[in-house]
This record gives structure tokens, C-alpha cells and sequence, in this order.
């Protein structure tokens, strides 16, 4: 096993890697730029390297600088995460060329699936579905417009270096096109320095699944069942379950196979996962793209199968085979997780950076929180607004929205604006009940949400209310000259007032 | 002592006693009598008969964020005796209606100029921000009094983007 | 399902209680000494009646008390989690009788096992083997002293009403029998109002190993595999584990069908546990006694068969059958629990009560904390020194306990004294890791402890001692009159100072 | 700043420079040079190195509880400039040993009497808390020069239960 590693990322990711190091007995460092100095991940490490200013392209992107961090503090290896430097070939090459390990594929397999139009040509190749659209970027707006005339509209504008939905827009008719051909190349240009383009026939109520594959160095290529992940806002997902709640064995059978194959075609190692649009209609399913690296989401597939991906990762870097085989793995129960954005769902999904003055997570059975802050931690501008993510664990699907439904309201977080709310009438919704879903989920989800009257409740309302004046009370109690008097006799007033009738 | 209080758009008077741990409180015609633990500053626990509340502010001047059971409550607590007012902003009061920037970012396109008539939902400004465009809508059919910034332009949190009236 | 129901208990367990209620969409009502007024169990429930000043006999032992408020509050049933009422037959009873639902088992089964000597009586007639010993209490020391010379040195003295180790003395020889004979009446006489003692004789090097079985009202009886709790002190379980380090499916099954015909015998309903002595020379085991109630290890058992044993215990309170079959339950993996206590372990355990200033508690993948505290809980002196339970879960032993340190390493805790440094050390025990337990491992490990000299590292004390200064010029800077300017000064400059030489 | 720090039997004396976020500090012939945050009051992250280690700090007077990487170190600081002795309590000076109640509690049996030789070891008091009962050991081999509790007292923590000498 390695003695030290290099964690080339932040927040929640860099500290589910340190984890797996502590108890792997591998030294973990961190790396930072300035704005994160104080960041948890800094604070749970063993070392830590500062490697530029705020701006990611300043720092965590900064390939030469992380590189020579990790030769450096003498690291043996360096994980990527995700997102930053995960998914670059450049990036792998440079720590293979450095003679580290990177914790992930070979930059060959990473080319091939970066850019989507050859990661679609390999999937053809080995006999695995695409949605149909074009192998080629689209040479100007023109050439969409063609195009997009050509398979009929609805059709989907997705960037060829593009992932998270950045880039990605439905275009439902002929008018939307140029603006959304415009801001698309915008977005692209600016998430991966590149603005070419590619064009799909959108496929109507799909489903987003996708399979966990993990290849070793020896040729062995197995998967770990699907997570459903059909509930994305922005083309982002914010909830994903294992296993899909269409619980179908000879449908993961089937996208585990396609997905096994597309791995084989570029000689996988490590943790990947391929990802399907799912038609609930046709029960066809079409490739839509790799992800050469652990998912956000991974914990989902952790908990239903009882392996630890990351400690499969480490091993897998090392040379050493699989720790297991497909027959080896098994589903147990069923997992959802929840990504907490620091995000306002009032102001449609707004960024809402600040302190947190107050943090309570959710614990107890069948419940894990993998959290990238703490008590006072700053959540700043510069980065992902996504802070922890809370995964639960059931028996059974209805199990675990149960589990779901109470941690999330135990999750307590105050200073910023999240996501929690919108998870908490979420998780009460009729169709999330059903398991029903499709990526078009959240639009409907909101419109039902709009339409509802928000019925507000008085003692509620009125407590709160009540709460404010106390506030205020104390304040004046405080700013007075006989405060202290004051407050204290209060405070003891509060301590002595026990006895409740019963 | 009597206060007014505004949550959304109602305003209620507000009487309030504080004794030996227990707060009696008037507001409207709805009488409440509770006991009151303060668990941790500005963090209150009551006790409603048997139920239990626990409500967590957060206090900037006289406007007060109150969250309770996972949901919170914009509070704005008005001493008469102390006159405090212009707190609640006139912007509504009148058609004029002003599009902010909810937080930092970068300016990437105006789509519409002064002037122009806009419809409810018609997209005013892009503002980017964590590498996300995020597209300002009007907040109703109007006309562009004003756009106050142009591609490129830097927006903290709270600027005025744009006037629709 | 219960609409209401009202947790006759406080701390973790009333917490742990409260979770399943939530998830089952039962409204939890709390009870609370004027001690626990803002205790975090009252804060998490839905309700609230206090029941009394801080002694618990003056409140969460107050049947009448207790009852009254459940009836008050219109509930349906009553949980009594463990120690305090759990097992009083009394309670039980008086429950019954105001017509509501006892969550547990009935008065009858409580009374036979409420007594060891009648528990005991009832094993043998049920076929299971009991520790050589008295079956009557002692009429004298006389009486004991004989006894104990007929089953010759060493043996063991027992409270009769008794459990959680007090009133309970190993006597290695005939010298010291008088004054533990004397202490042991003293604690069951102030622990359980009564002070009758049995003996048995003592077995040797033994484990204390248990096993949980499940009845419910239409006569069938299941086990759900065993717990090793060998690692005791003051005969206190601190440290349990599923499956026991064994791990013999063959003695799982015999000591589970003997726990089951036990079970069987006193027609049992609900959560149980049988304990038993295992000796690791003979491959004996004994019957020693059973308690009628959840366990507080009970969440080993729920990470390793993923059933929740509370959400089973409403479902059978209920009067409907157990939700799976003996054929159903499996165990995956290995899960181990720490009790962390309010003690100090440089002090011989002595609790250490106080206001917790700072908490983190640890998570991510394989960890479960069941907390009865938050950051600036008081942990009075009147209660059980618990203030939270750390279990971990691993596809094996090996790699249970390297989550087990990490998840401890992770554990922050200040304002009091706790067991987290004791366990610390614990988990890098080559006898611990090695799995040969039995109950005398603390005394021996305590001795390994003492004799092994203590290498401090000077770097981190030096640290400690540079953090010290630091607090105190923070201090005098502020009691300075150009504090604010200084102390601005140095945060700004701490602020600035992010940037380190890559 | 020049300062003396004790850390259990050893005394040592302390330069200590704070400038720009960073610490230059002198222990004995020890030299370190940190960068530190402050990321809570009296929660310090000190970069040393590459190494970075988190301290917590609880402080009373001028002595320190640190806690560091799960272990907690008793520090005392005292201020040559202000002089401030008498801190290190001269129990251990000479040859008398105290018995504190380390907690409240009560006393259920006194078993040995002022003047009797004790062993090192030897039970001397039995305190009851949390229903817990607790033996207090003798230190040291000597002599009982006072038993200050008598069954059934209420001890508080601190409280002297018996002296040897």
C-alpha cells in the first residue's frame, strides 16, 4: 500500500479520500489555494500545500504546481476526485511522467472517453446503443440547425469536453436554437476551454442511469449494479438511489454487460462509470457517456453493495488484482443520497455563500453524512456550492425515504440558504414516492409545488414571531446599563422554570 | 412590552411579558403562554403545553431569521417607542419593480435595453456565477427603466441590475 | 401503527427511540428530569412532560409519574428503552393497566428473569446449562462463605435484582470475601433496593458472549446471532462487537437455539437477550442471565443483519408478527461498538461531568453515532456517564477496526473528560486486534498499559505549548487598551498569510 | 514575548514572535517558524511544514488545556513581566500527600484512621457517584495525618478527603 498520498481536489471528496487513507494508515495531504486555508479538508489532512490563489485555474487546476507539491512533500501517489483535474489526460500524464501513481485510468482511456463524440464512436465500436445525433462537433449554428432539423426536434446541444450539465441545453423547437447554440458554446468556452458542440435526438421522458464499473491492471473488468440518477436540475443531479427503483435484475444484468464491454474497448482500470439515457417506454437504453472517475454519488453503490470504492481504488493503483469478482458482488437494501447545495430554491437555485453560524447532522441507523464543512466554515463564491452530501440506507426503497424524510429533518444548518427545504418537500411528492422518474422530474416537481397554496401554520408562524421578540428583548436587555442583572436573573429565571404539570 | 412585528406581508401587534422563564404573549386576538428554555443564545426552546419548539434566530438590526422544524421565517420586529422605521423598504410600495443580483458575479449578456416593454419571465440580464449562467427574469409585464450594467461588469449581491415599472 | 407514544428515558437511547418513531410518522413525547430540562433528548421530540426533580427516584423512576403523563398526552404506548423502568415488571404492569401498550415484553417474563435465581431456574428446566452456583440467595455471610468453600475459589458474588455489573464482586480467595460480600450488599442495596446476593463459581478466562432473540404474540421466536461483549470494566460492557471474533457458525446456532428455548419458556415478546459465559478452553457455555429489554449494543446487531430493531419492536408491540422468519436472518460483515463515557480514564473511570464546549463527531462511510449530547449539552452528575455510543461496520474484523480508529481519531470532544483516549489506545492492542478476549482483558490491558513508558513527541507537546502562549497573548491583547487594533491586526495577518512555498 | 511554560515536571522558557500570521517561537534550544489561523477563538491551525496540526484550547487563568491529534496536555504560562507565581500549588513540594474528591459525590465508609500507617495503595475512603462505588487509594506509603470526611458527608470535587504524610 502506498505510505503517502496527494489528494488533488477539496470539501467533501478530498475528505472522503483522507478517511479512507486514515484507515489505510496512508498519509494524506491536502492541497489548498488561499481561500480554502481554513477549509475542513486542511484541517483533517496530515499535510497540506498551498497552491494558489482562489481562482480554481489559479490553483486547483494548476497542473505543473500540484505535480511538483507532490514530489515535493514526497508523495507516492496522487488522487484527483472529481471534477478540477479528475477527468484530464494531461493531468494523468504529467503524474505518470513525474513517476507518481495517479489514483484513476490511464490517460489513453481517459482521451478516448473525454471527448464525447470518440467516446460515442467507441461505444458504436463495441456494440453498445448511442442516442442518435452526431459523431462529429457541429462546425457552426448553421450545421446545428441542419442537423437538428435532420433527427426533429426536441433535440439536445451537449459540449464535447463537457460533463455537469454545463454546456447542455434542450432545445424544444427551431426558435430556441440560436440562443441556446449561444450560451451553451458560452458556458463550454468557459468550464473546459473548449466550445465545440455535439447534437442528440432528445429522447422523451428518459431516465438517467448509469452502471459502476471497476477494471484492474490484471484484465479484469466488473460491475457494481446502477444508480438512478433521473433527478438532475440545470442537467445536474441533486438525488441519486441504488439500486433504480425499477429494481429490474436482468435490466442491470443487461447495462452491466454494455457497460463492461465499453470498459474492456479501452482497457479500464479503476473506478468508472458509464452512464444510459433510459427510455421507460421502449425499455431501450442508449450510452451517453463515461465518467473516468469516482462519482459524487458513489456512496449509494458503497452502501447497498458494503464495498469501499476508494479502498478499491487504492488498490487497484497499486498493482493489485480486484479484491473481488462479479460473482462476489451483491445488492443489499436499498440507498438514496441528497447533494446539500448551499443553493436557494426560493430564488431558483442561486448560490447563497456565507458562515455557517450553526451545523447539526443528521446521525443514527442507516444514515451517512459525507460533509465538506463544519461550525463556521466560510462557503465561498470561488467553488462548487455543494456541501455535504446525506445518504441513507433501507431495506427497502419506502424504508429508506422513511430514513430520508428524518434526516433530513434533523439536518440543521444555519447562516447559509440550502438545498434542504426543496429535499424535505422532495421527499413527500407522490411521484418520488412512486418511483416514477425522469430527468423532466424537478420541472414538474416545481410546477406542482407552484401551483400548491402554501398552507402556513399560525402557531408556527406565530412562535416564530415570538422567538424575534425574545431576540429583541435580549438586545435591549443587553445595550441597557442594568443588563447583566437582567439577563441574568432571566437566565436563572429560564434554569429554575422546570416543572412542567403532568 | 408592546412591539409590532411583520412576517410577509402581514404586520401584528405584539405584546410580550417575560417572567421567571415564562413568556406570555399577545399577538392579534391569539394569546400564547409558554415556558421558555434559552438552550443556546438566540436559540429558544418552548414549551407549548406538552409540545416542543425549538427556534434558532438569527438577528441583523431589527429584522430577525427565524428558523423552526427545518423551515424559516423573515421577522421584522418594530419598537414603537424607539420610532425605528424606514425599515421596511418603500421598493414595493409603489409599480416600480428592481431586479438584484442575489450574489457576486460576472455580467455575460443584457438582453433587452432601456425602454423596452418586457413580459413577466422575459429574460433581463445573465449573471454568471460559480461557472453556472444564471438567466435575471422580469418579475412582471413592464418597461425598462433602467439597465444598470453592461457585459463584463462585476455585481455584488444586492445590486440593482435593472428597473422595471 | 402507534399514533403516540411516550419514551419512558432519556439521553441516546430516548434519542435512538425518537429516530424510529420519526420514521415511522409516530409522534415521540419525552419525559425529563428539571436536570434535563434542555437536554438534547427533549429538544428532538415532539413533545415534553418533565416528571420530576433531578434524583431519578424522584422522576424517571416515578411509575405513577411516568403513567399519568402518558395518559395525559393521549399515548398509545410506552418504550422504556433500557436501565431506569425497563425491566420492572411493576411498570409493566401499571402500563397494562391504564390501558396502554407496553413496548417490551410482558410483567409475567419479566418477572421470572428479574430475578437471576429464578432466570436461572428457568434455564435449567428449559435444558440449557447454568454457572455451577447457588440457586436461592444467601441467607448470610456465613451462608456465603460456605457455599463458596464448597464450590471453591474463585467465585463470583451477584446481586440477585442486579445487572450493568453493580453489586457484583470477583472473589479470588477466602481473605477477601467479607468485605466484597459487604460492598456488593451496599451497591445492590442503593442500586436496586434490595440487597440479596447469590454465587456462583467463577469461570476462567471467560467470554461474555449474548445473543439476540425476537418474539412476538403469535408464538414464534427467532435469534438474531450473537454479541461478544468480553471487554467489560467494573464489569461494565465498553466495548461490543457482531459477530463475536469467533465467529462459528455452528456455535451461533447451538447458543441461538438455546436462547430461543429460553425464550420459548417464558413465551417471549419483543427484543431480548440471552447472555451467556463462553469458556475458550472448553467450548462450554453457560446460561448467566437475560435481559428483557433493547440492549444498548443493540445497533451492532442492526449494522450486521441491516434490521432495525426498534422499527421491529413497535411492529410486534403492535401485535403483529415479526416482519422475517429464522430462515431470513443473515449477517454481513463485522461491526464493532464503543460506549464513549463522560470518565477519565487517567482516574480510574471517574466521571467527569461538565459542559461539553466543542464536538465533532465522526462519519462517513461504515461509522454510526448514537449521541445523547450536542455542542453545550451539561452532562449532570446524577445520570449513567454514556454521553454517546461510536459503532463501525466492515465487510471484516480487520477492517471494522481500522474504521474504528479512524472514526475515533476523527472524535472531538472538549469542556469534559472522555473514554475516546482509553479506546484509542485499545484498537492498537495486538491482544485486542488478535480477537482472543475474554472479560479479564481490561485489567490486563490496563497492566500492559502501565508498564509501557509513555514516549512523548516534543514536537507536539511543543506545539501544545506554543498554542498555550498564543491563547495567552491573545488574552492580554485584549485586556490591553489597543486590543482591538492588535487583535484585528493579527486576524487580518492570518487572514493574508495563506500562501506556502510549494 | 519571553515567557516560561510548564508542561507537567518541565519548566521551560518560551520566545515567542507573532507576525503577519506568522509564529516564530523559541522552546529551550527548540526553534519553530508556523504559519497559523485562527480558525475559532482558541482553535489554532498551525502549518509546520507541510504538517499541519489542529490544537484546541480551553484556558483558565494561566493554565492551558491543549488538545492536539486526540491528546490533551496540561500547559501552564506565566509571565515573567507580571510576576505571576504561586500558580504551581506546592502540594508536591514536601512530603504531604492530599486525597481530593475528583467529583461530587458521597462518602458511604471511611476505612482507615487519622495516625495509622497506610501502604501505598491501601483503601482509604469510598466516595459513592453516579451509583458507582469508588476506593480512594492511598499515593504513598506514610502516615494518616487527618481523614476530613465521615461517612455520609457530601464531597465536592476538589475537596481534600484525607491527608498522609
Amino acid at each position: 500500500m502506498f505510505r503517502k498520498i496527494l489528494i488533488a481536489n477539496r470539501g467533501e471528496i478530498a475528505i472522503r479520500i483522507i478517511r479512507t487513507c486514515r484507515e489505510l494508515g496512508v498519509r494524506a495531504v491536502a492541497i489548498y489555494s488561499e481561500a480554502d486555508a481554513e477549509s475542513l479538508h486542511v484541517r483533517m489532512a496530515d499535510e497540506a500545500v498551498c497552491v494558489g490563489p482562489a481562482a480554481s485555474n489559479q490553483s486547483y487546476l494548476k497542473i505543473e504546481t500540484i505535480v511538483a507539491a507532490a514530489k515535493e512533500v514526497n508523495a507516492d501517489a496522487i488522487h484527483p476526485g472529481y471534477g478540477f483535474l479528475a477527468e484530464s489526460a494531461e493531468f494523468a500524464r504529467a503524474v505518470r511522467e513525474a513517476g507518481l501513481i495517479f489514483i484513476g485510468p490511464s490517460p489513453e482511456a481517459m482521451e478516448i472517453m473525454g471527448s464525447k463524440t470518440s467516446a460515442r464512436r467507441a461505444a458504436v465500436e463495441a456494440g453498445v446503443a448511442i442516442v442518435p445525433g452526431t459523431v462529429e462537433p457541429l462546425a457552426s449554428f448553421e450545421d446545428a440547425s441542419a442537423t437538428a432539423q435532420k433527427f426533429g426536434y426536441p433535440v439536445m446541444l451537449k459540449a464535447a469536453a463537457g460533463g455537469g450539465g454545463k454546456g447542455m441545453r434542450l432545445v424544444a423547437e427551431s426558435g430556441e436554437l440560436r440562443s441556446a447554440f449561444e450560451t451553451a458554446q458560452a458556458e463550454a468556452a468557459a468550464a473546459f476551454g473548449d466550445s465545440s458542440l455535439y447534437l442528440e435526438k432528445a429522447v422523451e421522458r428518459p431516465r438517467h442511469i448509469e452502471i459502476q464499473i471497476f477494471g484492474d491492471t490484471h484484465g479484469s473488468v466488473v460491475h457494481l449494479g446502477e444508480r438512478e440518477c433521473s433527478i438532475q436540475r440545470r442537467h445536474q443531479k441533486v438525488i441519486e438511489e441504488c439500486p433504480s427503483p425499477l429494481n429490474d435484475p436482468d435490466l442491470r444484468r443487461q447495462m452491466g454487460e454494455a457497460a463492461v464491454k465499453i470498459g474492456r474497448a479501452v482497457n479500464y482500470t479503476g473506478a468508472g462509470t458509464v452512464e444510459f439515457l433510459f427510455s421507460d417506454t421502449t425499455h431501450e437504453f442508449y450510452f451517453l457517456e463515461m465518467n473516468t472517475r469516482l462519482q459524487v454519488e458513489h456512496p449509494v453503490t458503497e452502501l447497498v453493495t458494503g464495498r469501499d470504492l476508494v479502498r478499491e481504488q487504492f488498490r487497484v493503483a497499486t498493482g493489485e488484482p480486484l479484491s473481488f469478482t462479479q460473482e462476489d458482488v451483491d445488492w443489499q437494501g436499498h440507498a438514496i443520497e441528497c447533494r446539500i447545495y448551499a443553493e436557494d430554491p426560493a430564488n431558483n437555485f442561486f448560490p447563497s455563500p456565507g458562515t455557517i453560524t450553526h451545523l447539526r447532522e443528521p446521525a443514527g441507523p442507516g444514515v451517512r453524512v459525507d460533509s465538506g464543512v463544519t461550525r463556521l466554515s466560510e462557503v465561498s463564491i470561488y467553488y462548487d456550492p455543494m456541501i455535504a452530501k446525506l445518504a441513507v440506507w433501507g431495506r427497502t426503497r419506502d424504508e429508506a425515504i422513511d430514513r430520508l424524510k428524518r434526516a433530513l429533518d434533523e439536518y440543521e444548518v444555519s447562516g447559509i440558504t440550502t438545498t434542504l427545504s426543496f429535499f424535505r418537500e422532495v421527499v413527500t411528492d407522490e411521484e418520488f414516492i412512486s418511483g416514477r422518474l425522469d430527468t423532466g422530474f424537478i420541472t414538474r416537481f416545481s410546477e406542482r409545488r407552484a401551483s400548491r397554496e402554501v398552507k402556513t401554520n399560525q402557531v408556527e408562524t406565530d412562535l416564530a414571531v415570538i422567538a424575534a421578540a425574545l431576540s429583541y428583548a435580549m438586545r435591549q436587555q443587553q445595550s441597557a446599563p442594568q443588563t447583566s442583572v437582567m439577563k441574568s436573573r432571566w437566565k436563572i429565571a429560564a434554569r429554575n422554570a422546570g416543572l412542567r404539570k403532568s | 412590552m408592546k412591539l409590532k412585528a411583520t412576517l410577509g406581508e402581514i404586520e401584528e401587534d405584539l405584546l410580550l411579558k417575560i417572567e421567571d422563564g415564562r413568556v406570555s404573549a399577545e399577538i392579534g386576538d391569539r394569546v400564547y403562554s409558554l415556558d421558555v428554555r434559552e438552550v443556546e443564545p438566540d436559540c429558544y426552546l418552548f414549551f407549548l403545553n406538552a409540545e416542543v419548539h425549538e427556534c434558532r434566530v438569527s438577528a441583523s438590526k431589527n429584522s430577525f431569521d427565524v428558523s423552526i422544524h427545518g423551515r424559516s421565517y423573515a421577522v421584522t420586529i418594530i419598537d414603537p417607542k424607539r420610532l425605528r422605521s424606514g425599515q421596511n423598504s418603500d421598493r414595493h410600495q409603489h409599480g416600480v419593480a428592481e431586479i438584484l443580483a442575489p450574489m457576486p458575479g460576472k455580467v455575460v449578456r443584457v438582453q433587452t435595453e432601456a425602454g423596452a416593454t418586457v413580459e413577466k419571465g422575459a429574460g433581463v440580464v445573465v449573471v454568471e456565477a460559480m461557472k453556472m449562467q444564471n438567466e435575471m427574469k422580469s418579475p412582471r409585464d413592464g418597461v425598462v427603466v433602467s439597465i444598470n450594467v453592461k457585459p463584463g461588469d462585476t455585481v455584488n449581491a444586492g445590486d440593482v441590475l435593472a428597473t422595471i415599472e
